[in-house]
């Protein structure tokens, strides 16, 4: 029919995605070229400086984008077509390329299990069998897990830039595979791991069967894999409309299902418990963020135009996952589990956020909209809840860490320091004013508001209320509950770990005192090229 | 047919008092001194106990010295310009509204101030004795002056609100002396009780002053009374009701009346100033005061004669029944206040007799007070009447002033209650016929409860305890004693051509024609005849009989009803107290159950909820991929239904 | 027309998940969801001819190749938990619950 | 005007209470160094806070005002500012800190945390407590009424009674509750703010000039009205302060009910009042019904109550009736008597509760039939505690009389049923009190009474400049109102009312 034409990329553009990738190759030629001994050395300098370059790249690309200019063409769309680089692509990259270095960070982290990793000696090697035990004597680890780490990076990397529904679901797999691995390579409780990566798969499959399915709905609808042609289709068409509505609700099932929205929600306290508490970490900050946007993308760009339409579907799911999330929270008594079911009722504040969605028209350049309100949440909430998960590594008895709650009574006394700083954040979740979490609230209830959603910030504002007294239940079990001798004391983790947690909290309390610059900025360069 | 009252004076005088001059230090004395006492004694602690009743004493006497000074000056004075007035400082303003802090000083104020610093130093110098025995003797003094300070307060305020502070400071140091001796248990109820009830009064005060601020922007005397004949009379009714309600708690009148009779829990030179000779005429004071209201609001001055006179007959039952001393007089009191009342709500008719029969009371119940603590003092506290018998060898001295005081309540001619009380009489018979009986009934009665008091302290049969040895008081006991006895006597020389009329009417109005409808000789003669009876009835009925040391139970209904007091307190218990407390028990309830019940069970309600909604995530993949399939047909759904 | 073949497809695919939701063995359920990946293909290529483009028939083949990679992945964990516990049941893997 | 007064006034006890958390203990253990600094600033404090006062010239308008954009997105500043009401709940604020921490000097000894902590807490709670009376700004005022929770909850939690934990915790849950229904308000006013202007902005000074039409105006008023009645506290939302005050140490309650419950009718005048001045209007009929059932409610609670700091508690709820009933009834004596009410309860009810923690300290039990005959052992913490009890029942001489009588004739003004219904209320106030007092301080001493020692020159100390206000402004509160005044006028002014004309005597009264 047609030639295919000679793929032009601008390489400069994607470069540090492709830098995130092309490091993770070159961990996995390590991997295979290099002794046991070396590897762990060589696989975190990879990448290290992987990481880091890119995001050094990423601000390069971003200072292109003359964010100062108030031209509406902000951004371009490359690689022809599938990719959009613009304001949201690239502070979302900086963002997961932050997380990706804080999450190496906690990744590389030695001291807490005696000089090893926190990730299983030999995955191949049964629990409880004496292979298990030798790997450990000898001191095996899997440095493989720092490749799979930026695998997940470079997929969160182009999945919220994805323009075209095909490098969408490509993007969505190339970041779900390597986190179904890292779920399963834990070193303590490997039941527990491997059922989480079990579940997670099963699940992550079947929901990207649906995604997928959805996506060629939609395509036999637009006949276009494309946002823009989407987008077309959808503001011009009069054909029937069940084509489009079952593919976009397929495929909003799918991303639902990766942020963690109720119904789709299932999986997340399973396996964010489960997990290495380090990958928990990790998911919990970059893949809420790359879905995040994504979902903002494809909501915005390819189906904005019946945005009214597709709204009461939100509506409902936000509202669902706003209560649900902080409902059954309440009932939680394992620390990381509650942590899970906290970020599943900040997905659905996030929705809220989403629903600040306005006609272009409406919005004007320094409004605070539903794009510039979920990029600033997803900022915050990827700050505490990586250095909220990051401590929950330190609290440890003798069989790892100690994530129940009544091992975490007494803490205040124990470590007033890291009880202090853990209750911060928990406030800074719960949304308390001078946090980062109270002026993500703010941002998402005043685009929802400014869209006219005032009920669902009522709604909103009535479960805050609720999820306070899950965030308050652990302050009060650290600080006011007795502790009987549990065996339970906080590890002293290296400057890698601390440091995590360090910035985690600056950045939640910098965006709770001065939230002005990043907000500044991001309603400047928060529109989506179409 | 209390209405047929009628309005006598269309113009009631306006109080336009004029710059203090000269006398605004003595004014401000009169005031400070006590103040300065009550200061010093109660903040100096233990470090004034040894002087303490010599510093209380100067400073209630060098108040009284002030006030005759005053008083001299203002005699010099042309009647029409005597009222003066010191402006202190504004005390608060809010809008157009704004209450000054001043004194007025006119003749309605001068003879209080010499009534209260008279017989307050008097009885301070009695104090003195009497409290001599108490280690606490340095507060009581602190008491008493704080008392003297508020009761000046209250009668030298130029405005209501200012009357409203001393009001209430005489309500405070009542509330503190009757529970002077606080570890009895009876003494802590009476005080807390005096107060309660006086509060209920203070509703009145509190929403008068509130009408009199909406309806005329100030409370100053001066202002109102100037501008009181532009409100319409239902207004002025409103405010003068309030103000009865006011006067019915501070003078124990009916139905606020219940109070007083505990009262007497205090030691007893606080039951003579405070229940007897000051504070409970407040009432009085309050009503004449308000004479330009009262005088434009003839419905609400029916209400004040219709109280005064039930009081006076209540009172007067009271007093024939009870066996303790303290609680006879008080009933005495209830009853005689209820005169005055009485005679202040016939109008300008009234208000003169009413000062003057609070004057002469003032100085016969002080003296019969402080008698009865002397007989108290010479039989080991003792107050049942019953106990005692034929004191009058043992007390001469208190005896015979004690005498004095009789004669002059029973109205024994030439005595000033006899004088003071026969000029109420006429008033009443003058105005309504119906009034005027019940008030010679009442007089015929305090003949006969006076005589049975008498009769059961000083004569008939001693009743002692064995242990008991009646003696004399000691001299600084009885030297106020004698004063106020031969004050009791001379009283009446007030009416001397009409002298108290005079000198009150430019404050309280001037009655140009009263005919009254019986010659006021005939109906003095009546007046004595009728107490004579009541005097005669006593001799027979306890003179002539043996007093049983125990009170007798089989009395008729009419003595038990007496006794207690009209049931009032039962009454009270009964509708108010028992079932507020069954209330209040209630609404504690209500409070855990309903409205802390509705939001810690919303809590319950959440956590339930996260109990059940947790078991669904039942850790089985296959149901969280249902859970996942129904995710995607909700989305579905709600997608196509609200599109198709 | 196509209409044929986007019936058999949604066939497929709903057989797929009702095969995920009632099916206990991990690999058939596994199975069940390549299932539904080969009905999105099915359904995918119709469209293409449809729209009478490419690229359907292009993702069909990416759809295949992340297919492929998801069982390179899947077996590994399912082999691991078949070691572990002795069975491939996905019920018996519910140890984390509420 | 170069000096930032205010944002001095602000810092000083906040960075005062983060050196008093650090300051070391002294080698005996004892944190009498860390203390005696609290002390001295809370001190310093309250100089620089009359130096302010001092300087404050009353014109109605806010003075040395301070503002500085903080997120332009939001239209949030950094504005502070006093006008004559914020400044005398500041002084307020800074009178009573020192004098809480002179009594509450060995409160903080059987806590959770160490001494140390319960001092700095409380510096840090009266400098965000200062925040909240000096923000001119909503976003700004939101940020501080929020952030005072936090002090407040862990000096509850950490230091009192046996049941703290979970009295703290339905205090905060309560307070948030409310801070998140009012979030919902203020998320509003950006929003209506942006659409009508263009601009979204929180400056008082910009929204009081906005006209939110009606319906948007009342759902805004009621989003703030709920949390001040939570925070006031008013009937229905009232029951966390009675839990709360029954487990806080004293000198908690006293910053809880006199500060921070200030902020619930501090914000209903600058808030409900200037910002939304129709539906203030609107709601005036129910809120003044509410204020009465909680003046009458709170009373008789108190009546039952059978531990000394429920009952203070309870009898806050009465007062904070009057004063939202003072603020509702939308005239200048009202509104005056509201103002001077809510400074006047501030002292007396710290007195209250203070000398009573003296009592509650020495007996270890706070239930009212545990003790009796006090009197005759401890003579002077009983005559305080009477003096504190009958400024609670406003008697006359004693600062609350005077704003309770403004508030009644002002009420009166609006309905004379109004004041009709409330006024029962002194009466129930006299049965309180002086029925507390009777079953106290009356009677023989007890076990457990006898030998009870009185008070101490510190106790004393700390207390005296309590009550000496309480008697100063009882007869004199002129300083006050003319502080207090011209705000007055000026809220007045905003919700575009005048005061009804006395009904005779057409022409000015003077």
């Amino acid at each position: 029919m047609n030639t295919i034409p000679t793929p032009q990329i601008d390489y400069f553009q994607v470069a540090p995605m492709l830098i995130v990738l092309g490091a993770a190759v070159i961990g996995v030629l390590a991997e295979a070229i290099l002794p046991r001994r070396q590897r762990y050395l060589a696989q975190v300098a990879i990448s290290f400086v992987g990481l880091l370059s890119a995001l050094v790249m990423a601000v390069f690309v971003f200072k292109r984008l003359d964010p100062n200019s108030l031209s509406p063409k902000r951004g371009q769309v490359v690689a022809m077509g599938s990719l959009a680089i613009d304001g949201p692509t690239l502070f979302t990259w900086a963002l997961v390329l932050i997380f990706g270095l804080l999450a190496l960070m906690i990744f590389a982290e030695r001291h807490l299990e005696g000089g090893v990793l926190a990730f299983a000696g030999q995955a191949a090697a049964m629990p409880g069998t004496e292979a298990e035990r030798e790997a450990s004597s000898r001191g095996l680890e899997h440095t493989e897990v720092f490749p799979l780490l930026l695998f997940a990076v470079g997929g969160m990397m182009m999945f919220p830039a994805s323009t075209d529904m095909l490098a969408l679901f490509v993007a969505l797999e190339v970041f779900s595979l390597p986190l179904y691995l890292l779920c399963g390579l834990a070193r303590r409780r490997r039941l527990l791991s491997q059922e989480a990566a079990l579940k997670y798969f099963l699940l992550g499959a079947f929901s990207s069967a649906f995604f997928v399915y959805g996506i060629s709905l939609v395509y036999g609808f637009a006949g276009s894999m494309s946002y823009a042609g989407i987008a077309q289709a959808v503001a011009g068409s009069s054909d029937s409309k069940v084509l489009l509505y079952g593919g976009l609700g397929l495929m909003v099932a799918g991303l639902l299902f990766k942020v963690g929205a109720v119904p789709f929600h299932n999986w997340t306290p399973d396996v964010y418990q489960g997990a290495p508490t380090a990958v928990t970490a990790f998911m919990a900050a970059g893949t809420k963020v790359a879905a995040f946007v994504a979902l903002l993308r494809l909501m915005y760009v390819a189906f904005g135009a019946i945005h009214v339409n597709w709204a009461p579907m939100i509506w409902i799911v936000a509202i669902l996952t706003m209560v649900i999330g902080s409902v059954v929270a309440v009932a939680q008594t394992d620390v990381k589990r509650l942590l899970a079911y906290s970020s599943v009722a900040h997905a659905g504040f996030i929705l809220v956020g989403l629903l600040g969605i306005r006609a272009l028209g409406e919005v004007g350049p320094q409004d605070a909209d539903g794009v510039t309100a979920v990029l600033f949440y997803l900022t915050t909430y990827g700050f505490m809840t990586l250095a909220a998960f990051t401590i929950v590594t330190l609290v440890r008895d003798a069989n790892g860490e100690a994530t129940s709650m009544k091992h975490w009574a007494g803490l205040g006394k124990k470590s007033p320091l890291l009880a202090g700083v853990f209750a911060f954040l928990l406030l800074a979740m719960a949304g308390l004013p001078l946090t980062s979490g109270f002026t993500g609230k703010w941002v998402v209830f005043a685009a929802a508001m400014s869209a006219g959603a005032w009920p669902l910030v009522v709604v909103a504002v009535l479960i805050s209320v609720v999820a306070l007294v899950f965030y308050i239940r652990i302050i009060v079990v650290m600080f006011f509950a007795d502790s009987e001798d549990n065996g339970v004391s906080v590890a002293i983790p290296s400057p890698l770990t601390s440091t995590v947690i360090m910035i985690g909290t600056a950045v939640t309390l910098a965006l709770g005192l001065i939230p002005g610059p990043l907000l500044d900025l991001l309603s400047r360069v928060g529109v989506f090229i179409r | 047919m209390l209405n047929s009252l009628s309005v006598l004076s269309s113009q009631s005088p306006v109080v336009a008092p004029q710059g203090a001059g000269d006398m605004t230090i003595p004014l401000i004395l009169v005031l400070a001194l006590p103040a300065a006492g009550a200061a010093i004694l109660l903040l100096g602690g233990r470090r004034t106990d040894r002087f303490g009743h010599l510093v209380g004493t100067a400073a209630a006497l060098g108040s009284f010295v002030c006030a005759l000074v005053l008083f001299f000056n203002l005699l010099g004075q042309p009647a029409d310009s005597r009222a003066i007035q010191v402006d202190l400082w504004t005390w608060f303003s809010a809008g157009r509204w704004q209450v000054e802090l001043g004194l007025l000083y006119d003749q309605l104020s001068a003879l209080f101030l010499l009534l209260i610093t008279g017989v307050g130093s008097l009885i301070h110098v009695y104090s003195i004795g009497y409290m001599a025995h108490d280690d606490r003797r340095r507060r009581f003094f602190a008491y008493l002056n704080l008392f003297v300070a508020a009761m000046l307060m209250l009668v030298l305020a130029s405005d209501f609100v200012g009357l409203f502070l001393g009001w209430e400071g005489v309500g405070l140091a009542s509330y503190l002396l009757i529970g002077f001796w606080q570890h009895k248990p009876t003494a802590a109820a009476a005080q807390k009780k005096a107060f309660v009830i006086n509060r209920v009064g203070d509703i009145g005060l509190s929403l008068g002053i509130s009408l009199i601020l909406a309806t005329f922007g100030t409370t100053s005397f001066a202002q109102v009374s100037e501008l009181a004949h532009e409100a319409n009379t239902g207004v002025l009714t409103a405010i003068g009701l309030l103000l009865l309600l006011a006067a019915c708690g501070k003078s124990a009148q009916f139905p606020l009346q219940t109070w007083l009779l505990d009262a007497m829990e205090g030691p007893t030179p606080v039951s003579a100033l405070i229940h007897a000779a000051t504070m409970v005429t407040a009432g009085v004071y309050l009503i004449v005061r308000s004479n330009f209201i009262f005088d434009l609001a003839p419905d609400a001055r029916s209400a004040v004669v219709a109280v005064g006179t039930i009081t006076l007959l209540m009172g007067a039952a009271i007093g024939c029944a009870k066996d303790d001393i303290k609680k006879v007089l008080a009933g005495s009191t209830m009853s005689q206040i209820g005169y005055m009342i009485m005679a202040s709500g016939l109008g300008t008719v009234g208000y003169a007799f009413a000062i003057f029969h609070l004057l002469t009371h003032g100085f016969f119940k002080a003296n019969m007070f402080l008698g009865a603590g002397s007989v108290m003092h010479g039989t080991n506290d003792d107050v049942d009447m019953r106990h005692y018998g034929a004191l009058r060898k043992a007390m001469p001295v208190t005896f015979l002033t004690f005498a004095m005081g009789y004669l002059a309540i029973i109205g024994f001619p030439g005595f000033s209650g006899f004088w003071s009380k026969d000029k109420i009489i006429e008033a009443a018979l003058g105005e309504n016929l119906l009034v005027g009986i019940c008030a010679i009934i009442g007089a015929a009665v305090t003949g006969f409860y006076m005589t049975r008091l008498m009769l059961m302290t000083f004569f008939t049969k001693p009743r002692w305890e064995e242990d008991v040895h009646p003696h004399e008081s000691p001299k600084v006991m009885t030297v106020p004693l004698i004063v106020l006895a031969a004050l009791s006597v001379l009283g009446g020389l007030l009416l001397i051509n009409d002298w108290i009329v005079k000198f009150l009417a430019p404050v309280v109005g001037e009655v140009h024609e009263h005919h009254p409808p019986i010659p006021a000789v005939a109906v003095s003669v009546i007046a004595v005849l009728v107490v004579a009876v009541g005097v005669a009835l006593a001799w027979f009925l306890v003179g002539k009989k043996d007093v049983p040391r125990e009170a007798p139970e089989d009395v008729s209904p009419f003595v038990t009803l007496a006794r207690n007091e009209f049931f009032a307190d039962a009454f009270n218990d009964e509708v108010i107290a028992q079932p507020g407390l069954k209330m209040i028990k209630g609404l504690h309830a209500f409070d855990d159950g309903v409205v802390d019940g509705a939001v810690m069970g919303g809590a319950s309600a959440v956590g339930g909820l996260a109990e059940v909604s947790r078991k669904l995530q039942n850790g089985f993949v296959r149901s969280y991929a249902l859970s996942l399939v129904g995710g995607a047909v909700l989305v579905l759904l709600a997608l196509l239904v609200v599109n198709l | 027309m196509t209409t044929p073949f986007i019936a058999l497809s949604a066939i497929l695919f709903s057989i797929g998940a009702i095969g995920v939701l009632i099916r206990r063995n991990a690999i058939v359920v596994f199975m069940c969801v390549e299932l539904m990946l080969n009905a999105t293909n099915l359904s995918l290529i119709t469209f293409a001819r449809t729209n009478g483009n490419l690229e359907g028939q292009v993702a069909a083949f990416f759809v295949m190749v992340v297919a492929a990679a998801e069982v390179v992945v899947g077996l590994a964990i399912i082999m691991t938990i078949f070691r572990t516990r002795r069975s491939a049941s996905v019920d018996d893997a519910s140890l984390l619950k509420y | 005007m170069s000096l930032p007064w205010l944002t001095i006034l602000f810092l000083l006890p906040l960075l005062g209470g983060l050196v008093v958390a650090i300051l070391p203990n002294r080698q005996d253990g004892s944190a009498e160094t860390a203390k005696r600094a609290a002390l001295l600033v809370s001190l310093l404090t309250l100089v620089l806070a009359i130096v302010i006062a001092v300087r404050f010239q009353a014109d109605g308008g806010y003075q040395f005002t301070e503002e500085t954009m903080w997120i332009r997105l939001f239209g949030a500043h950094y504005a502070l500012g006093v006008d004559g009401l914020g400044l005398s709940l500041v002084v307020l604020t800074a009178i009573l800190t020192p004098v809480v921490i002179l009594a509450g000097w060995n409160d903080g000894a059987n806590g959770r945390f160490g001494e140390r902590a319960f001092f700095a807490w409380l510096l840090i709670l009266e400098a965000l407590s200062l925040g909240v009376f000096m923000a001119t700004d909503v976003f700004l005022f939101y940020v501080f009424f929020e952030a005072t929770l936090i002090p407040v909850y862990f000096l509850v939690s950490g230091f009192g009674g046996p049941d703290r934990v979970k009295a703290a915790l339905k205090f905060l849950i309560y307070s948030l509750a409310g801070g998140l229904i009012m979030l919902a308000g203020v998320v509003a006013l950006y929003w209506q703010s942006a659409k009508i202007t263009g601009t979204p902005t929180y400056l008082l000074s910009d929204l009081a000039n906005i006209d939110f039409g009606t319906s948007v105006g009342r759902w805004m008023f009621v989003a703030f009205f709920i949390a001040f009645a939570i925070k006031a506290p008013m009937f229905p939302v009232h029951t966390w302060l009675p839990d709360t005050t029954e487990q806080a140490t004293p000198g908690t309650s006293v910053m809880l009910v006199s500060v921070l419950d200030k902020i619930g009718t501090f914000g209903m005048i600058r808030f409900c009042l200037e910002l939304f001045p129709e539906a203030s209007r609107w709601a005036t009929p129910v809120v003044v019904v509410l204020a009465i059932i909680s003046i009458l409610y709170g009373a008789l609670m108190a009546i039952g109550s059978k531990d000394i700091m429920r009952l203070i508690a309870y009898t806050s709820v009465s007062h904070f009736g009057f004063i939202v009933m003072g603020i509702f009834v939308m005239n200048s004596q009202g509104l005056s008597g509201a103002n001077l009410y809510m400074f006047n309860h501030g002292l007396s009810t710290a007195a209250l509760f203070l000398v009573a923690g003296y009592l509650i300290s020495r007996r270890g039990s706070a239930l009212i039939a545990s003790f009796g005959g006090v009197e005759k052992v401890a003579p002077i913490l009983a005559g305080l505690f009477l003096v504190a009890g009958l400024s609670s029942l406003s008697l006359p001489g004693l600062a609350p009389f005077v704003s309770e009588m403004l508030v009644i004739a002002g009420s009166f003004v609006w309905s004379p049923w109004a004041a009709a219904f409330a006024i029962p209320a002194i009466v129930l106030a006299a049965i309180y009190i002086l029925w507390m007092y009777q079953r106290v301080m009356t009677g023989e001493p007890g076990e457990g009474v006898i030998g009870m020692p009185d008070l101490n020159i510190r106790e004393i100390a700390a207390v005296a400049p309590l009550f000496l206000l309480i008697v100063v402004l009882g007869f004199f509160p002129k300083p006050l109102q003319d502080v207090l005044n011209p705000s007055v006028d000026h809220t007045m002014s905003e919700v575009h009312l005048q005061d009804p004309p006395a009904k005779v005597g057409g022409e000015e009264v003077k």
